[in-house]
């Protein structure tokens, strides 16, 4: 078995507030191999853009990694300095933001804004570099690319700005890219557009994606595995194809009946009453007990850890807990 | 805005607000509690809270009334902080000004003139302001472009300038001998006019943004008068920026009417501000009189602070992005 | 962007016909001009034929129309005090004032905008906090006091600069300079430090709050994510997007400050056309006065245009489609 | 543009030269204001006139001790046979400035210019008839009647060369309301011992000694730069940072440190000019008071009490540091008629101040407005708050009015006032300066500063013959009837008589002149 390419253990982000300390993500744990896409999906406030944002290092204050450790090709990239994560940012692990409108710097040219970051992590030379950031934006399908790289982000559309950003989170060819939400502000006609773009180019330089999106069709199209993300903890993990056709996890289960499918009505979706609880008010035990059609005592005193279901399949829920000698969990 | 598919229905609240008290509540909010984590705030309101007592109070507590004639003593001139006077019993804390008065008693009484100018000033400028602001930004059109240009103007000539022009256009309209019992008002009205415009956009602006709200429209179907509508509905939610502006408009305004009063143009020197006391006190830097200066500077300079810190602090504390 | 300019221009006719009309009312209208130009003895009917050759007989319109035109061609008639014609007076005394405030606004943009910047970056430090809270004093401390202070300690005690005045001065043309001169450089830092220390606050504040915005924004985070160098991020994108807002505000303190002046000028017996101001209310010479107010519309107007100018050299967005991307 | 660039260079090398070794000869002079104009007849002001003289002459001059002293006119007697006709022999070889010789007709042309209707100077020649060149260096000048002091009116009227004047279209004094720009208000052409080289109004004036004077001295300031500073703190902080020479308005509570600090004194002395209170007279009410059925200050009780209630003593030791002269007399000790007695003031007494206010039927006082100066006289603001607080004491309610000469002026004479604060200086030394402006009945010329309207028809005849008295002992006894009538009828409440303080650099001496109006020309160094 190939070693994975980023792995997170027992990732915890904390945010202190007057009222106590908020935990945003909870005891997460994944891999991520070389070349593949997992695909985080959530409810607005899951955790799932913290995840992103820890493993990069860009967590705003006050917030910060409480606990747990991320992997880069095993070596740890959480907690080293300011200096070496800037090698690995970018270099080796790309982002894409949510928003292309607000990702780019509006008073800078984009040639600037690539040649910047190539000549960042790059020992080469302008023109060079310039001449790979035409390329690149020729690869992401800017029509007319050399001509268009001096123009400025406001003279793009939405879904054209995408593929700039996109170019700019591959211009140092980075091993892994975490797309947050990439296609959320996009006009739905251009969505699939970017997805396409954004897989093809990743596989063409053997890149693996961290797909973060709330929108579980994405995934389902684009991921070979996924991670739900409930209250800030992974409630279930593994291959798409399983997950969507066998959801374990009766949150997950929810989730998957959201998937508009062909021919569907969509008045007719699966719903799950109530909304995920604010981080400072999660239930003890499992968080989604007061959810959950399927919750029994222990749910609401114990908190399940993921229990392995399947291979490369784990779910967090107290269903799936064979009966041990003592009953009890680990704590 | 995203929009979640799973949150599209609404279910109540997990657990349900308890119902408390309001002076609860008050010490729940989150101002109190950025207010208490602020110890400068802490200095500062009470800094500001026992200057304003002690101005509302002066007649009262003042060891010494410095302008009735009959405790005054001007063979007293001079005495130093902590002594007695030359020629008296008084004994003066902060010492004696040039015409033998109290200085800790004339700061009182000083600080009362300047609090009142400012406020008196602050409240025009406030009045003025959020009722064009309202105007402007709920009829929109002409009416609004005159106000917001007229604002424009307004904004762009340093208030201290509006201030000395309406001054001297007042001295060239009144008669002399209504002069001085007028200066006070005039001062009041010169610094107002000068700060109304800060109201007024910010005031167009919050207005402009609640009349697209639906329950505003609702209302005018419904044949609400306009004045009403403002009243209840748009008035309440730009109280908290006007808030704002107020607050550090005050800590202005006693600025202004101490730089007034430095210039000469302010109220006169019988019944003088702060600005006023300091206009007196530099005359005796090189001689050595150094309290009939420093004590009121200190009084002004506190006065401002612990005004403009609370200013600051309310704009943290209700906008806590700007922070 | 042409289209634009004439807008501006348009307006800034309409803004200084409305100051016109404010000064031409506080001109015929505060005090008799006649009673200010002659001694108490000349006799009611020479008054009156002053009044009609004056045209002060004429419709009001007339007579506005009239100091419009002469205030085109720069004429305001003669002080009253000095019996000079106002224009040359205002002439006469402009370079030192647009000395002092270049100064000053130089002293407050440097070091509003290191200090902003610096305090955007080190946020919660102890340094920080003694920034704010120093700039909150400065804030706090009338012009005035500033300036007495600075007399006191740099002037009388140590000895060290001078107190007051200009110095020595080089004729450039019509233009007098003091800063080439050793005393006249000498001269202009009391001054220019005082008059400099609000605005510099109000920089500073600005920097600040628009960096630690501009900091939050995407496109930061963004850049962070693609592993820019912090000078990169700090000192190319966020600085650059937060002066802006920057260029605006302090183009108009520019203006504020050749108003401010007034203070500063007269403490340090600055021989600018503040103090002139301040001389000729308190002696109601009011073709001076109303003179000094379409002068400083005027600098208004031209640093408004300027400002606007300048935004479109700096923001893209505003070059081609004529600020529709703006918010 | 070449040469302005040489000029900037060559400015930079004279100012550090300035700055390392000040030039023995150059006098830094700071006073409070500047010179309205250089128009020698357009303004009767003091500091104007101080100026003035540097750069023009008069026929007469005063010397320190209040003297008169021969300086365009070497001699002057009333012409032989005819009482009402001064001669003036003027001195020969005199050239102004740009180099024309000085002659009777420039004598002709300036006292006529002097005398004209726009000249501010047209009091002190009201009672000239004609003037008349003799010859070049005679004049003669027929008066209306006998006029024995008119030369004492010549000590600030200065002369101006005929044909610089008619070249330069300045025959007439400047007029305001022709919108027109006079050469003469910044350009001077004089036979004073100074030239006037560069002049900033407000800023700064550089005056080079003249070389080709007639004195047979000349001044030991071969430069002057004047300097008006207007804030007093500025003023003396000035001196003490060593940016000024001479600091002309000090005062008071600075005279002390000034004293005491090592390289610089002060001089100090009697200014001939007396601080007095006014109020109105008449029955008419006052417009700032609560007595709104008749005037208080008409009842002389009230004014006596207000005597008594006022501490001279206290103003002079607290407010005035000891620097002025209390007096019980509209007059200063320099003026012919002023005597010890006259000079006497009562002591204060408050329980007889509010007895006569009860008297008078104000056992509760009133109120009224003070108008002050706060810019003109020594500590004048100061002084006014003391007596503000002094009245207080016997009921008499007093708001302060303070503002800047400029406006205080114009309410003085349009008689806006009910109750002032005032200074009077007397050029001519002679209490008939005094009488006919303070006490003859407001009419015509005269009592232009009788600004609360007191008449007195007996008085004004005797006012009235003092002018064609030609017997001086006489004279001198009507005079001394006058000031008993004044004296006793409190026409004037004076307060002190004003000292001067110059403060100055160590080697330098300036000595106060008691007109307030020093010559440089008078200074010597130490070294």
């Amino acid at each position: 078995m190939t070693e994975p390419l980023l792995s997170v253990r027992g990732l915890t982000v904390e945010f202190p507030t007057r009222r106590g300390v908020l935990t945003a993500v909870n005891n997460v744990s994944f891999d991520i191999m070389p070349g593949e896409v997992l695909g985080v999906v959530g409810e607005s406030g899951a955790g799932k853009s913290m995840t992103g944002s820890a493993i990069i290092g860009l967590i705003e204050r006050p917030g910060r990694i409480a606990a747990g450790e991320i992997r880069l090709q095993g070596e740890r990239i959480d907690g080293i300095s300011p200096s070496a994560m800037r090698t690995v940012r970018g270099r080796r692990i790309g982002m894409i933001f949510q928003d292309p409108l607000t990702s780019l710097n509006p008073l800078y040219r984009i040639s600037d804004q690539i040649v910047e970051t190539i000549r960042t992590h790059l020992p080469i030379s302008l023109a060079e570099a310039r001449r790979r950031a035409i390329g690149l934006l020729d690869d992401v399908g800017i029509p007319d690319a050399e001509r268009r790289i001096d123009d400025y982000p406001h003279q793009f559309s939405g879904g054209m700005r995408q593929r700039v950003v996109i170019a700019l989170a591959l211009c140092a060819e980075p091993d892994l890219v975490i797309a947050d939400e990439p296609t959320t502000a996009l006009d739905v006609s251009v969505q699939a557009q970017i997805i396409d773009v954004m897989k093809r180019i990743c596989a063409d330089r053997g890149a693996a994606i961290m797909l973060i999106t709330h929108d579980m069709g994405v995934i389902a199209e684009t991921a070979n595995r996924v991670a739900v993300l409930y209250a800030g903890r992974v409630v279930e993990i593994g291959p798409v194809r399983d997950v969507i056709k066998d959801a374990r996890h009766p949150y997950s289960v929810g989730l998957m009946g959201a998937i508009p499918k062909l021919g569907g009505d969509a008045e007719r979706l699966t719903q799950i009453p109530g909304s995920m609880p604010r981080l400072s008010a999660i239930p003890q035990g499992c968080a989604f007990n007061p959810r959950c059609e399927r919750v029994f005592d222990r749910c609401r005193v114990e908190r399940p850890e993921p229990i392995a279901v399947a291979p490369q399949r784990e779910v967090a829920c107290w269903l799936y807990d064979e009966p041990r000698s003592d009953g009890r969990a680990h704590a | 805005m995203t929009n979640d598919p799973m949150t599209t229905r609404q279910i109540e609240p997990v657990i349900p607000p308890r119902p408390p008290g309001l002076l609860r509540q008050a010490l729940d909010s989150d101002m109190f509690y950025s207010w208490r984590n602020s110890p400068v705030t802490i200095v500062a309101t009470f800094t500001a809270a026992a200057l304003i007592l002690v101005a509302l109070l002066a007649p009262w507590i003042a060891p010494y009334n410095p302008f009735n004639p009959a405790t005054l003593n001007l063979m007293d001139g001079f005495t130093p902080p902590m002594s007695e006077g030359a020629f008296s019993d008084n004994w003066f804390l902060m010492g004696a000004d040039h015409q033998g008065r109290d200085v800790f008693s004339t700061i009182m009484y000083g600080s009362r003139v300047s609090l009142f100018v400012g406020a008196m000033a602050t409240l025009f400028a406030m009045t003025l302001g959020v009722g064009l602001g309202l105007a402007s930004g709920y009829n929109g059109g002409t009416i609004d472009a005159v106000i917001m240009r007229i604002a424009d103007i307004q904004l762009s000539f340093p208030a201290i300038l509006i201030a000395l022009l309406i001054f001297g256009v007042a001295r060239g309209l009144i008669p002399p001998s209504q002069q001085e019992s007028m200066a006070i008002w005039v001062l009041i009205f010169a610094i107002g006019l000068s700060n109304w415009a800060q109201f007024a956009r910010t005031v167009r602006g919050a207005t402009m943004v609640e009349r697209q709200k639906d329950y505003v429209a609702a209302a005018r179907i419904m044949g609400v008068h306009p004045a009403l509508i403002l009243l209840r509905h748009i008035l309440p939610n730009v109280l908290g920026p006007v808030l704002v502006i107020g607050t550090i408009g005050l800590a202005l305004a006693i600025i202004e009417e101490a730089t007034l009063s430095f210039l000469g143009v302010g109220v006169p020197p019988t019944q003088p501000s702060l600005g006023t006391l300091i206009r007196i006190g530099q005359q005796y830097l090189f001689s050595g009189e150094w309290w009939i200066l420093f004590f009121p500077a200190v009084t002004l300079v506190l006065l401002a602070l612990s005004v403009n810190l609370l200013g600051d602090w309310l704009r943290d504390a209700l906008n806590p992005k700007l922070r | 962007m042409l289209a634009l300019i004439i807008r501006r221009l348009a307006q800034s006719v309409l803004v200084m016909l409305f100051v016109a009309l404010i000064a031409f009312v506080m001109f015929r209208y505060v005090g008799d001009p006649i009673a200010s130009m002659v001694g108490v003895e000349t006799r009611i009917a020479e008054q009156e034929i002053m009044r009609d050759r004056l045209g002060l007989n004429d419709p009001v319109f007339m007579q506005f129309l009239r100091f419009i035109g002469n205030a085109v061609q720069g004429q305001f008639g003669i002080s009253y005090r000095l019996q000079q014609p106002v224009s040359e007076l205002i002439m006469s005394r402009l370079p030192a004032t647009i000395e002092l405030a270049f100064a000053s606004a130089t002293i407050a943009l440097i070091g509003g905008v290191a200090l902003g910047v610096f305090t955007a970056l080190r946020q919660g430090s102890f340094a920080t906090g003694a920034i704010m809270a120093a700039s909150l004093v400065g804030v706090s401390l009338p012009t005035f006091l500033i300036g007495i202070a600075l007399i006191y300690i740099f002037a009388v005690e140590l000895g060290w600069l001078p107190s007051f005045g200009r110095g020595q001065v080089v004729e450039l043309g019509w233009w007098r300079t003091g800063l080439l001169t050793e005393s006249g450089l000498r001269s202009i830092i009391l001054p220019a430090i005082t008059l400099s220390l609000f605005q510099l606050t109000l920089i500073m504040r600005l920097v600040r709050a628009e960096m630690l915005e501009v900091m939050r924004t995407e496109y930061i985070r963004f850049a962070r994510a693609r592993g820019l160098s912090d000078k990169a991020i700090n000192f190319g994108h966020a600085l650059r997007n937060t002066l802006v807002p920057v260029i605006t505000i302090t183009g108009l303190q520019l203006g504020s400050v050749i108003a401010f002046a007034i203070v500063t000028e007269t403490v340090f017996q600055w021989p600018g056309v503040g103090s002139l101001f301040i001389t000729s209310v308190q002696v109601v010479d009011v073709p001076v006065m109303a003179a000094y107010l379409m002068f400083i519309a005027f600098v208004f107007v031209v640093i408004n245009l300027i400002v606007d100018i300048l935004y479109f050299a700096v923001d893209p967005r505003l070059r081609v489609d004529g600020g529709a991307a703006g918010k | 543009m070449k040469s302005n660039l040489k000029r900037a260079l060559f400015a930079i090398l004279a100012s550090t030269a300035l700055v390392t070794a000040a030039s023995a000869e150059t006098v830094r002079w700071a006073r409070v204001s500047d010179a309205l104009t250089l128009d020698p007849h357009s303004q009767n002001q003091g500091i104007t006139h101080t100026f003035a003289h540097h750069i023009y002459e008069t026929l007469v001059d005063r010397d320190i001790d209040g003297a008169l002293t021969p300086r365009l006119a070497t001699e002057w007697m009333i012409k032989e046979g005819d009482p009402n006709t001064w001669v003036f022999k003027l001195r020969e070889g005199v050239t102004f400035h740009d180099g024309s010789a000085f002659t009777a007709e420039d004598v002709v042309f300036s006292l006529d210019r002097a005398r004209s209707e726009k000249s501010n100077m047209r009091q002190l020649h009201v009672d000239v008839a004609e003037v008349v060149a003799v010859d070049d260096y005679t004049v003669e000048v027929t008066m209306k009647g006998p006029s024995p002091l008119y030369p004492n009116n010549l000590t600030n009227t200065f002369i101006m060369d005929k044909t610089w004047s008619e070249t330069n279209d300045v025959v007439e004094v400047q007029d305001y309301a022709a919108g027109a720009d006079n050469y003469a208000v910044r350009n001077a052409n004089g036979t004073g011992p100074y030239i006037l080289r560069s002049r900033e109004v407000d800023v700064r004036s550089e005056l080079t000694v003249n070389e080709n004077h007639w004195a047979e001295t000349k001044p030991a300031v071969t430069e002057i730069i004047y300097l008006p500073i207007s804030d007093a703190l500025t003023r003396v902080a000035a001196l003490l940072s060593g940016n000024v020479d001479i600091v002309q308005d000090v005062p008071v509570q600075d005279i002390e440190r000034l004293a005491a600090t090592p390289g610089i004194k002060v001089e100090t002395g009697p200014e001939n000019r007396v601080i007095y209170l006014g109020y109105k007279f008449g029955d008419e009410p006052l417009q700032s008071s609560d007595v709104t059925d008749r005037n208080p200050f008409n009842d002389p009780r009230v004014r006596e009490a207000m005597e008594l209630a006022i501490d001279r003593d206290a103003i002079k030791a607290v407010v005035m540091r000891g620097q002025a002269i209390p007096t019980g007399v509209a007059t200063p000790p320099f003026v012919d008629g002023w005597t010890e007695e006259l000079d006497a003031y009562p002591a204060v007494d408050l329980d007889r101040a509010r007895a006569l206010l009860a008297e008078a039927g104000f056992p509760d006082g009133f109120t009224v407005t003070l108008d002050t100066p706060n810019n003109r006289y020594v500590n004048d603001e100061a002084i006014s708050q003391a007596v503000v607080g002094m009245l207080g004491r016997i009921g008499i309610r007093v708001t302060l009015a303070s503002r800047p000469i400029a406006q205080h002026s114009p309410i003085i004479l349009n008689n806006q006032t009910d109750f002032y604060l005032l200074g009077w200086g007397v050029p001519t030394f002679d209490s008939a300066y005094i009488f006919n402006d303070l006490a003859h009945t407001k009419s015509g010329s005269l009592g232009a500063y009788n600004v609360g309207l007191y008449t007195n028809p007996e008085l004004d005849v005797k006012i009235q013959s003092l002018g064609t008295e030609v017997d001086l002992e006489k004279r001198a006894a009507t005079i001394a009837e006058i000031w008993e009538v004044v004296k006793a009828d409190r026409v004037l409440l004076p307060l002190h008589n004003q000292v001067l303080a110059y403060a100055m650099k160590d080697r330098i001496t300036l000595p106060v002149h008691p007109e307030n109006q020093p010559r440089m020309t008078s200074v010597t160094f130490a070294d």
